[in-house]
């Protein structure tokens, strides 16, 4: 069982000047290594729930935990530098190089110089940065999608364990930003950090994280799996948030694993193979184009672990869109 | 003292009229007339780039020249009076003005004026109804800076014969005499505020349109 | 004009180290003073608008009533005109300092402190390097200004490049003027130069700009 | 960035540095006289801000310095602060006009007679600031109106008497403050009933001849020794009404300066008594209209009398 990383008890925020709450009553538990997207409009108070965990904003009442730990008793920039954090308009720090701005926390932390040009590199290569060419550039010399790429290296520059993203994305036009949530994905994949990331792009929310967390009107409306939302919607908003978008749209967030029906090991069927991962999107655009009515789900090691019917796809869907109607 | 200043002032009532109404007149005609000059100048400069650098640098090496020698200096060549003082007043009134209008013809988006011209809007067209409203609140702020500038300068036109509230301060100085000088400083100062005041409220007007 | 300055180049000479003088101690008190209050009132939008206006209102007194406001506080000569270089470049060095860094990008901040980086850092390491240019075009325009205003502390017996401006109004003598007039334009001319070329540099290090490789 | 920074400093503090040394290195150089002697007292000479004073005062201080003394001179203050600057110590002595001493300072009725007038200046300047008035000059440089000789003429105006019926017609160059003295134009209206100008604009004292001369007016004040008023251009008009006193020069000295050291007593009032009106006119016309500088016009004429 992953241990607890971040833990919301209670915890309220309002604005000084202000008789509205901004967040009221969160209770929540994230484990470690998950991946969470927090998804709502703008005045939902997303971006004040994810602020209060490295106070950029002092929660008014309650408690977060980080790792057992009240973060009140924590030094507070030695937390923050165990936290990674990307935010929309990036903030790279224009007078330094792409180097030194990575390298800022490592340097304060006085790693040797040779650690620290090791550690750019590796990350650059991580973010898809050749070093050689983008090292000694300054932010202005960099498009929007290379500045977000140097401003994740950055943020895991000193190895942290949770990260904080509040709309990394959202500035980016819809290729490149295609291309940073698959890169990203790897990334957590790889390095199984702990992601908390704010959205109001449903798609983005559904496609990235492992389970969606729906904010409205400073409250959680639900937190649960893309498919558990989908197929289950806790409440009128949630429902209509997620009915906003097609039925098509909603199949490309939907992936196999979640309606397969296992099946034994030794299926020597010829039919078609998907990953586990792969959208239900394509799995429907397959169908559609092959006149086939089924496909085998396979898992990279496992060999074949599910099966998805034409009957099936119908049924989930369908049971989506009654749900949410 | 301040008793003491308003009965001098109450005693030389119609001199300090005068005086007001001199230093008000002096920089009000430098104003205009750098404006007449700076704007089409700094409009001009705009659309010719290669002859902009030379003619902005001209003036700000011009601007540098301290006040009190723009002065003295025009006196023997222009005499004395009101002529020499507006030249003086003129010169150092310029530089905003025309650099603020540069750059306020420089700043306005390229994509705006396209869609103008492609309307079919002609170039006085544009120029009217687009280019300068859009540099207008630069504009502003350059004549706000020269209005500051040349409402405190107009004191020293005093020396060479022009008038104006520098004679209250001149007179204050020779005597030694704190009243008088209180009158003529408190009076620019106060001009130059209410100026200040009035021509941000115009530019607020005109810069409605970029509120909501 | 050119036996004028073979005869008295040396008096020239004192003016105008007198004049630098009166400049360079002028200016240096005046950073001292406005960098802390630029810094203070940086914080409060309400504050800034106050302080400011109240600078302002100062700098609109005319040079000559200041210079004799001052003398009785301060007598004669070179601490006046000190004290009032010293009131006059509050405005524009408050001003730009304020203004430098109100400038500066919020997400630059928030990303800075969201890093765990400490206030010292962050101010001489992120904030004063992107301030600076900014900070330095008010030092530029102020000693541009200080220069052009300290002729006019010739009146209350400071010394400096005034005196040859005054004299020669007193002595109606058109080499005098032309001279006092050369000399404090060349002074400001050369200062504008020199703090420009610092100021160029800080804006290239402040926008990270290199030479050529641009994108 | 922060190098560059100390670097500005370092600039800036190092200029200052050599300012300093070069200024200081200056004044010590021309205060210390050629023949310095043992006593090495230092007397802080004051002067008025106009061309007359200004030569005496250096004239004074170069009769100090050739008897050994050092001298810091503080000239060209205002005429309104500098017998102020004399009671606080700030200077010890400047050359002063008797009138001046009658009128402006202890503000008594005008006397017309010069012994008279030093005598009660001295005597009441003794008593009331301990300051003593040395021998007074042959010179006497009083207040006057002048005019250009053409509009003189045009007018018919030979006394201040005949300008105060024409002043509707004249254009009055004034310098501010003879406006408010209680020796200038209130004087003159106290006598002579008032003068409505055609027109009054102030300039600075420096240019009323160049004013009179280009006829953008036809009336200013004077000093009856100024170097200008040798040209035939201009001329005096006559204080027919008797406001005016005589302006004998004289160095005003603190009493305790002379008490220490009497021996100064003679060292200026061997200069006084070189001054006559004619000489006194050349010394101003060098200065004014051959524009030579103050302090050489002053060596000059003392290297003859020494």
């Amino acid at each position: 069982m992953a241990r607890t990383a971040i833990e919301f008890r209670n915890v309220s925020k309002q604005y000084a000047n202000t008789s509205q709450y901004a967040v009221t009553g969160v209770n929540m538990r994230i484990s470690e290594g998950s991946f969470i997207t927090i998804l709502g409009t703008s005045g939902s108070g997303k971006t004040t729930l994810l602020k209060m965990v490295n106070r950029i904003y002092e929660a008014t009442s309650g408690e977060i935990l980080y790792f057992g730990e009240s973060i009140k008793n924590l030094k507070i920039e030695e937390y923050r530098r165990k936290i990674g954090y990307v935010i929309q308009q990036v903030g790279l720090f224009p007078h330094m190089t792409v180097e030194e701005n990575i390298g800022t926390i490592p340097q304060i932390l006085r790693w040797d110089t040779d650690k620290i040009a090791k550690r750019v590199e590796a990350l650059l290569e991580l973010v898809c940065l050749p070093p050689r060419d983008f090292k000694k550039r300054y932010p202005r010399q960099l498009s929007g999608g290379q500045q977000q790429r140097v401003g994740l290296a950055r943020a895991m520059a000193a190895d942290p364990d949770l990260m904080l993203m509040d709309e990394p994305f959202g500035a980016i036009d819809a290729i490149t930003r295609q291309n940073l949530q698959e890169e990203l994905i790897g990334i957590q994949r790889k390095l199984n950090k702990t992601i908390l990331f704010v959205t109001h792009d449903v798609s983005e929310a559904f496609k990235l994280g492992d389970k969606v967390m729906i904010m409205h009107e400073g409250k959680i409306q639900q937190f649960d799996t893309p498919y558990g939302i989908i197929s289950k919607p806790a409440n009128e908003y949630v429902a209509r948030l997620i009915a906003t978008q097609d039925i098509v749209q909603r199949l490309k967030v939907l992936k196999a694993q979640s309606v397969m029906l296992p099946v034994d090991a030794q299926v020597s069927d010829r039919a078609f193979r998907v990953g586990t991962e792969e959208s239900l999107h394509n799995i429907l655009t397959y169908f559609l184009e092959h006149d086939q009515n089924h496909v085998l789900v396979e898992d990279c090691g496992r060999g074949v672990v599910g099966k998805i019917t034409w009957e099936q796809l119908k049924v989930s869907t369908r049971q989506g869109k009654i749900l949410s109607a | 003292m301040i008793n003491e200043s308003i009965a001098y002032l109450l005693l030389n009532i119609d001199k300090y009229y005068e005086a007001v109404m001199v230093h008000i007149e002096i920089s009000l005609a430098a104003l205009a007339v750098s404006f007449m000059i700076a704007v089409p100048l700094g409009i001009w400069c705009s659309k010719n780039g290669s002859v902009s650098y030379s003619v902005i640098n001209a003036f700000t090496i011009l601007r540098i020249i301290p006040s009190l020698a723009v002065l003295v200096i025009a006196m023997p060549i222009l005499g004395t009076g009101f002529v020499p003082a507006l030249f003086a007043l003129t010169l150092l009134a310029i530089p905003p003005i025309l650099i603020n209008t540069y750059s306020g013809f420089r700043n306005i988006d390229p994509f705006v004026l396209e869609c103008a011209a492609g309307m079919g809007m002609n170039a006085g067209k544009i120029l009217l109804a687009i280019e300068i409203p859009l540099a207008m609140p630069l504009i502003l702020t350059g004549l706000r800076t020269s209005a500051t500038e040349v409402i405190a300068s107009a004191t020293l036109a005093s020396y060479i014969g022009a008038g104006g509230l520098g004679d209250f301060i001149f007179t204050g100085i020779g005597m030694n005499d704190v009243r008088i000088l209180l009158i003529g400083g408190m009076s620019v100062a106060l001009l130059s505020v209410l100026t200040e005041v009035s021509l941000t409220a115009v530019q607020h007007m005109v810069t409605k349109y970029q509120r909501d | 004009m050119i036996t004028y300055l073979l005869r008295y180049y040396d008096q020239m000479l004192i003016l105008l180290l007198e004049h630098l003088y009166l400049v360079c101690l002028s200016l240096i008190i005046s950073l001292l003073l406005a960098i802390p209050i630029g810094l203070l009132i940086a914080r409060s939008k309400w504050l800034s608008t106050a302080a400011l206006s109240f600078f302002g209102v100062v700098y609109s007194i005319p040079s000559l009533a200041l210079f004799s406001f001052l003398l009785p506080a301060f007598g004669l000569g070179k601490m006046t005109a000190i004290a009032v270089l010293v009131i006059y470049n509050q405005y524009i060095l408050v001003r730009n300092t304020v203004t430098g860094f109100q400038s500066i990008d919020d997400s630059i901040i928030e990303a800075g402190y969201g890093m765990g980086l400490s206030s010292r850092y962050m101010f001489f390491k992120i904030q004063l390097p992107l301030a600076l240019p900014i900070i330095l075009g008010g030092i530029r325009i102020a000693t541009v200004s200080t220069i052009g205003i300290a002729t006019i502390a010739a009146v209350i017996h400071a010394g400096g490049l005034g005196v040859l401006l005054f004299d020669g109004l007193r002595m109606n003598y058109l080499p005098k003027i032309l001279w006092g007039t050369i000399l404090s334009s060349l002074l400001a001319y050369l200062a504008n130069h020199l703090l420009l070329s610092f100021e160029a540099k800080a804006i290239e290090k402040a926008r990270g700009e290199c030479r050529g490789d641009t994108v | 960035m922060i190098k560059k920074i100390s670097g500005l400093r370092m600039f800036l503090l190092l200029s200052m540095a050599a300012v300093l040394l070069v200024v200081t290195g200056c004044t010590s150089n021309s205060a210390s006289s050629d023949q310095a002697k043992e006593n090495k007292v230092t007397i802080k000479a004051g002067s008025k801000d106009f061309t007359e004073s200004l030569i005496l005062g250096e004239l004074y201080s170069l009769a100090l310095e050739h008897a050994g003394y050092k001298v810091e001179r503080k000239l060209n203050l205002g005429s309104a602060i500098v017998h102020n600057s004399l009671i606080n110590g700030d200077i010890d002595f400047y050359p002063e006009y008797t009138g001046t001493g009658l009128l402006t300072v202890l503000k008594e009725a005008p006397k017309f007679d010069s012994k008279e007038v030093y005598q009660e200046v001295s005597a009441k300047y003794k008593e009331k600031f301990k300051l003593i008035w040395l021998e007074p000059s042959a010179a006497n440089d009083s207040q006057g109106l002048v005019m250009r000789k053409r509009a003189a003429e045009q007018y018919q105006i030979r006394t201040i008497s005949d300008l105060q019926k024409h002043a509707s017609q004249i254009r009055f160059a004034s310098q501010g403050q003879f406006d408010e003295r209680s020796d200038g134009l209130p004087a003159l209206v106290k006598v002579y009933g008032s003068f409505d100008f055609k027109d009054r604009r102030l300039y600075d004292n420096g240019i009323k001849y160049d004013v009179l001369h280009n006829d953008k007016a036809d009336l200013a004040v004077a000093y009856t020794t100024e170097g200008e008023l040798s040209k035939d251009e201009f001329v005096v008009l006559e204080d027919d009404k008797h406001v005016w006193p005589p302006y004998n020069i004289a160095p005003v000295i603190r009493q305790e300066v002379v008490e220490k050291h009497p021996e100064i007593k003679d060292i200026l009032n061997k200069v006084t008594a070189k001054l006559d009106n004619k000489t006194v006119i050349r010394l101003n016309a060098e200065v004014d209209i051959k524009k030579r500088e103050y302090n050489e016009v002053a060596k000059e004429f003392f290297n003859t009398i020494k």
